[in-house]
């Protein structure tokens, strides 16, 4: 009757395909065609661009605070590569690169970052949710979506993201109890950026990896290097056909570095080395990637090159779309909330809406110092 | 045509929507094999399947949060909180979603999706088990919230509930479950969320209430009648969000004086709304101010004292006399 | 004497608390190296070091659950939520056991603390940055909720706050942390939690505010006193709950006229109480419907947008010049 | 950089010290007095008994639903005798026979089922929170309280209470990994009866065992055998003295089975067979702990006797204290919440309080029916 162990099915795993200088472990080199490739990396460099621009927009004052998203492109990219389009995608707030390649015009994102919710309106055909503030939250609703897939017996899938800090929230904690229980088709992604704002991963938690998480739910969990877009699609290519047998949830924690400050109104000065970020800026995901398409010949310097280009007239156009919309008198009109609270506008909600519109025109600008107060906190603040 | 009680009527209308729309699933603490602690959910798991009818484990946010998914896919999902003093555990699932979705998405997503809950005192249960906090879900922005007093109207409003294109509260005034039994008609009735109903007719005062109250309001109305000659206008509230402004505006410029009455806490509850309605609406037809018979702003005293926090007859009546002597 | 913003005032009150009272810890998310995502906690850890001032986790009901732990255990925290639309994950913690726990011993074990939330619009913040849900802990009994609307009585309220001896919620208007400065005395002040005051004088109509649209009311008093020779009697709420019902009632009694002023949903809201006291009490003092100047029973519109929703000094002053010609 | 497993210094052993005959593991015995033995013995038979005639008592309608505890002395007091009473207590609500040891006197136990507030005055001097209801929230009382030891550089430890069915809540995880990272000194304890209500934990979680959730925390976690009170015993005093050194939290998981119905007013015949519950009979903590207390000679037969007889006798005294208070008005008196919600009542609650008294009198027992349906709701429900 003594002590004795319980020997447990798991072992919990590193994976790394792609190395800092673009060299590749043969046999868990993914069977990518140079379409495939070339694309995901077309979608990396369009994020990256993008988050590029979106800091000048910020500080320009033309769209608001909005979490960068620069070095978050492989965990983003090579899981979102890995499911179909009719399968569902649950982003965060920091994969923009899958959200684009799902195709999220960039003039609605920009709404989105810059005030309207318009930004969340999911364009046709794609299987997304929105944008997720309250972090962890959407974890539970894609542990619904992949019940909801067994029960109406489609055989699809759905992949969620979350990061470090999310992993402390107790909806993380029920939703990959749920999707466990249920065999719920569901890909968790952690983005271990190793900071929550401020907070680092060892304040965080205690545990050595997020992955290891997985055992608490009697599912495969695996630690992945962030940086390499095939080894996060690899894991995540494991994951999908898992789930695609009814073989239920997996977690992917994605290990990377959060290399920007956690929003445009953080300052990681307060909390952390420069040296910590210019070691993890080596490790760039995009660098190893390009240096892997050269040296596999899928593209040339020069192709490279026309990429940035054919990219920065890309944003540039998306820019312009979201200026003329952002001034359009619809996407400004207050008065839609009134329209969107339910199917139908209750009277009461009617008459508050009416109770508006009078004041509309009447409406003063506030006075400038509190104006000026509002600035400035804005520039502190969330 | 058949005689029944509100559990009865409740389980009903599960069976009627499951049959009739296979997207409607139920799901929750032990409302499978268990049929529910209240056996509101009787049949159900027998009858349509562990696929539609799903024991959950034991997380509320996890219910409501997966519930939203569900719907979110095109499912109509059903939960059932065991209680709802444990629905605080998920609020903040249906405040940033289930309320906020179709507006945030511009229309392009939505919840349709119905929380169930047995709600208020009565039955000598435990602490935790008696609350009334239905305020904090009418103060939410993109809820609906609907609370029945029969069994017709119970099974009625269950229906309209489901097949509501957005997130409806519905709470289960328990000490009514099992309280008395009426007539519910064999085919399906719906009744429109937000609509009130004057339960009584009368010119003398309105006594506005919902739920488990409305039951005690109309002993109280009987008693006006029988021992005053006071002829009371009952309206019942059924829904608490939207609020029918219309119904009891009418009622009061008739009467002039009005009591509303609910077992949840006082400040900031339903009666702080219907009286400030009121006054915006009909303040120079008031002939007394407008009394809050209500719980009071304490934690209900446990069960063996819970009846005195209560809003009973006696209150009622004594309240409605002290208005019209006004 | 010294001129500071409300944001420096509460963090000069917290260093003051953490000085006087070594029982005084502060918890939440960046509150720590970062010193805060407002930098209210500026200075404390330098100070006060990691075992009073703690980075915890990412889990507002994990922050606030410990902190009740500690409170019984006979600390004083003082706990941030990173922002009022995050503390709805905690809600279970406060409702269930803040609010409850002197109750349900009996006095023998109590929950000194306070959790201190940024709340409220006007700063371009994303959704779930701007909301104003004051009025759902406002109808938890058991739990107190202060507002402060300016740097003196911030510091002063959370001094005394984090005196009292029962669980305090403490919102911040965010919009106001840097809005304006003010003479804040060198000496420590406090504020009786309960005590709304009379922040102008006047006998025509009775501004009822508190928080940021305290602001806006007394901007809108001005322009009814330079521009139409209305002179308003202005009351800072200060605490909503307790609500200082004696303050209201005297002022409306001199006034006959009233309108309550707050940014959150208008059903259920604080103004809905507040009218319902006013009913209760002087009624026949009233010579005109009291108003709601409120945001509305939406969303808050994205911050392209939401300063429609804000109440500002010119649906006041309109809303004043129609109840004064009522 | 290929795929390598991530090494984790982390073994979930089971443990069980004394089997069904009464024959114990000499290597594990734990260093217990005669009269240690005998005391946990008196406590445990004493909820035992207590547990019975309770049941009585609902059935008379003199208290109202209550969980029933019988097989869970062992998990109970196996770990409250691993504390000291200078030690935190933060039970759940089916650690009788620890409250009982702890101090707390049988009538008010019985107050608390019996509708009273009082029932959760916490006696002088010990050092426990009342009974918890919402499930899995005390955990993070518990973490708070640890958490605050270490503020205050007190060198103790608390102990810490919930089912399996609370391992699904956030808040268990929440507590978990707060405990973790801030080294807090608590002693998480699951008394995992198998059954949530109706429940089974196959519906609860994939995972193996709740021990195992440790792994996400960095913690120490075992399995004992929930029926033995001497692992349960040697498991939780290993964790205390790992508490006090500074190593902050463990879980322990006692595996049991909740051989009575949930509550007074459950029906377990919906959701399991008689033969499960009639195998698990065998397994009695009580039994098997009486046969070893025989065997060891700690006590002879009649002595085992005798202590049945002195309990008896203390319950009684206990339910005649009980009925007394039942019955005094204080204790009837609903005007006390007023007094009770804050140190100082406020204005406007005395005003509340005043109403209330005015009408106390006139106060009239509501209709016949409704009463009748009260009572009948009252005994499907909760
Ligand atoms: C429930 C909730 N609490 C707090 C916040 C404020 N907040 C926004 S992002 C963030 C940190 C998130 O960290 P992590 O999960 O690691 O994701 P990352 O931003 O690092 O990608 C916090 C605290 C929030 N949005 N939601
Ligand atoms: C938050 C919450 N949800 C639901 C309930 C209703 N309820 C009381 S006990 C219980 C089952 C608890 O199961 P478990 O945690 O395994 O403990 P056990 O009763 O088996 O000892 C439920 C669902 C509750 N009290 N609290
Ligand atoms: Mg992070
Ligand atoms: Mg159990």
């Amino acid at each position: 009757m003594p002590r004795k162990p319980i020997d447990l099915p798991y072992k919990i795993e590193y994976l790394s395909v792609l190395d800092e200088n673009g060299d590749v472990d043969k046999e868990l080199e993914p069977k990518l065609s140079a379409d495939d490739l070339k694309k995901m990396y077309w979608y990396m460099r369009l994020a990256r661009q993008m988050d590029e621009r979106m800091l000048k927009l910020q500080r320009q004052g033309r769209i608001g605070t909005f979490p960068q998203t620069s070095g978050h492109e492989a965990i983003s990219m090579g899981s979102i590569y890995a499911i179909d389009s009719s399968d569902w995608n649950v982003p965060a707030y920091r994969e923009l690169a899958g959200m684009l390649y799902r195709g999220w015009p960039i003039e609605t994102i920009l709404l989105y970052w810059g005030g309207f919710e318009e930004g969340n309106r999911i364009p046709d055909g794609v299987n997304d949710l929105p944008y997720c503030v309250p972090v962890a939250s959407q974890l539970l609703h894609a542990a619904g979506i992949g019940m909801a897939m067994n029960i109406k017996g489609d055989k699809k899938v759905v992949v969620t993201y979350f990061g470090d800090g999310a992993s402390s929230e107790g909806d993380f904690h029920e939703a990959l109890n749920f999707a466990s229980v249920f065999s719920a088709p569901v890909i968790f992604v952690c983005e271990n950026n190793q900071y929550a704002i401020s907070v680092p991963l060892s304040r965080q938690m205690k545990a050595e990896t997020v992955a290891q998480r997985a055992i608490s739910y009697g599912i495969p969990g695996v630690r992945v290097d962030g940086n390499d877009v095939l080894a996060v699609y690899v894991a995540a290519s494991e994951a999908v056909a898992r789930a695609r047998k009814g073989q239920g949830p997996s977690l992917i924690e994605g290990l990377t570095y959060r290399v920007t400050p956690h929003t445009t109104a953080d300052d990681p000065k307060k909390y952390r080395s420069e040296e910590e970020v210019e070691q993890w800026l080596k490790r760039d995901c995009l660098i190893r990637f390009r240096k892997y398409l050269v040296k596999k010949g899928v593209c040339s310097e020069s192709d490279i090159k026309k990429v940035d280009e054919e990219i920065d007239a890309k944003v540039k156009e998306g820019v312009q779309r979201f200026e003329e919309l952002a001034k359009s008198e619809e996407l400004l009109d207050p008065l839609a909330s009134f329209d969107y609270m339910y199917a139908q506008t209750p009277e009461f909600l009617q008459r508050q809406k009416e109770e508006l519109a009078d004041w509309l025109n009447k409406e003063k600008k506030s006075s400038g110092s509190a104006g000026k107060a509002q600035a400035e906190t804005a520039r502190r603040g969330g | 045509m058949a005689e029944m009680n509100m559990a009865k009527a409740i389980n009903k209308a599960l069976h009627e929507a499951m049959e009739h729309d296979e997207r409607v699933v139920v799901l929750g603490e032990d409302v499978g094999k268990d049929e529910g602690v209240f056996r509101i959910t009787e049949g159900l798991l027998a009858k349509f399947g562990e696929k539609r009818v799903i024991d959950t484990p034991l997380a509320e946010s996890g219910i409501v949060g997966t519930s939203i998914g569900m719907a979110m896919y095109g499912l109509r999902p059903v939960c059932e909180i065991q209680f709802s003093g444990f629905d605080y555990y998920a609020y903040h699932q249906l405040e940033s979603h289930a309320a906020r979705m179709r507006n945030r998405t511009r229309g392009r997503l939505t919840v349709p999706m119905v929380m169930r809950a047995p709600y208020g005192g009565g039955i000598r249960a435990l602490e935790h088990h008696s609350e009334a906090r239905e305020a904090i879900y009418a103060h939410t922005p993109g809820l609906k919230v609907v609370i029945p007093s029969g069994p017709r109207n119970a099974r009625a409003l269950l229906h309209a509930s489901i097949q509501d294109p957005d997130a409806v509260v519905y709470y289960e005034p328990k000490a009514l479950y099992r309280a008395f039994k009426e007539e519910v008609p064999d085919k399906i009735e719906t009744l429109p969320i937000g609509q009130a109903q004057v339960v009584l007719e009368g010119s003398d005062i309105s006594l506005i209430s919902y739920g488990a109250s409305l039951r005690v309001t109309l002993e109280a109305a009987e008693v006006l009648d029988e021992e005053h000659g006071i002829k009371a206008d009952v309206i019942d509230l059924l829904s608490i969000a939207p609020l029918d402004t219309t119904t009891i505006v009418e009622s009061v410029r008739k009467t002039g004086r009005a009591i509303v009455i609910h077992e949840g806490p006082r400040t900031c509850g339903i009666g702080a709304e219907v009286v400030a309605r009121i006054n915006e609406n009909v303040l120079l037809y008031l002939e007394a101010p407008v009394r809050r018979v209500t719980g009071y702003d304490t934690i209900i005293p446990y069960f063996s004292k819970e009846k005195a926090y209560l809003p009973d007859a006696d209150r009622i009546v004594a309240a409605a006399l002290e208005t019209l002597e006004f």
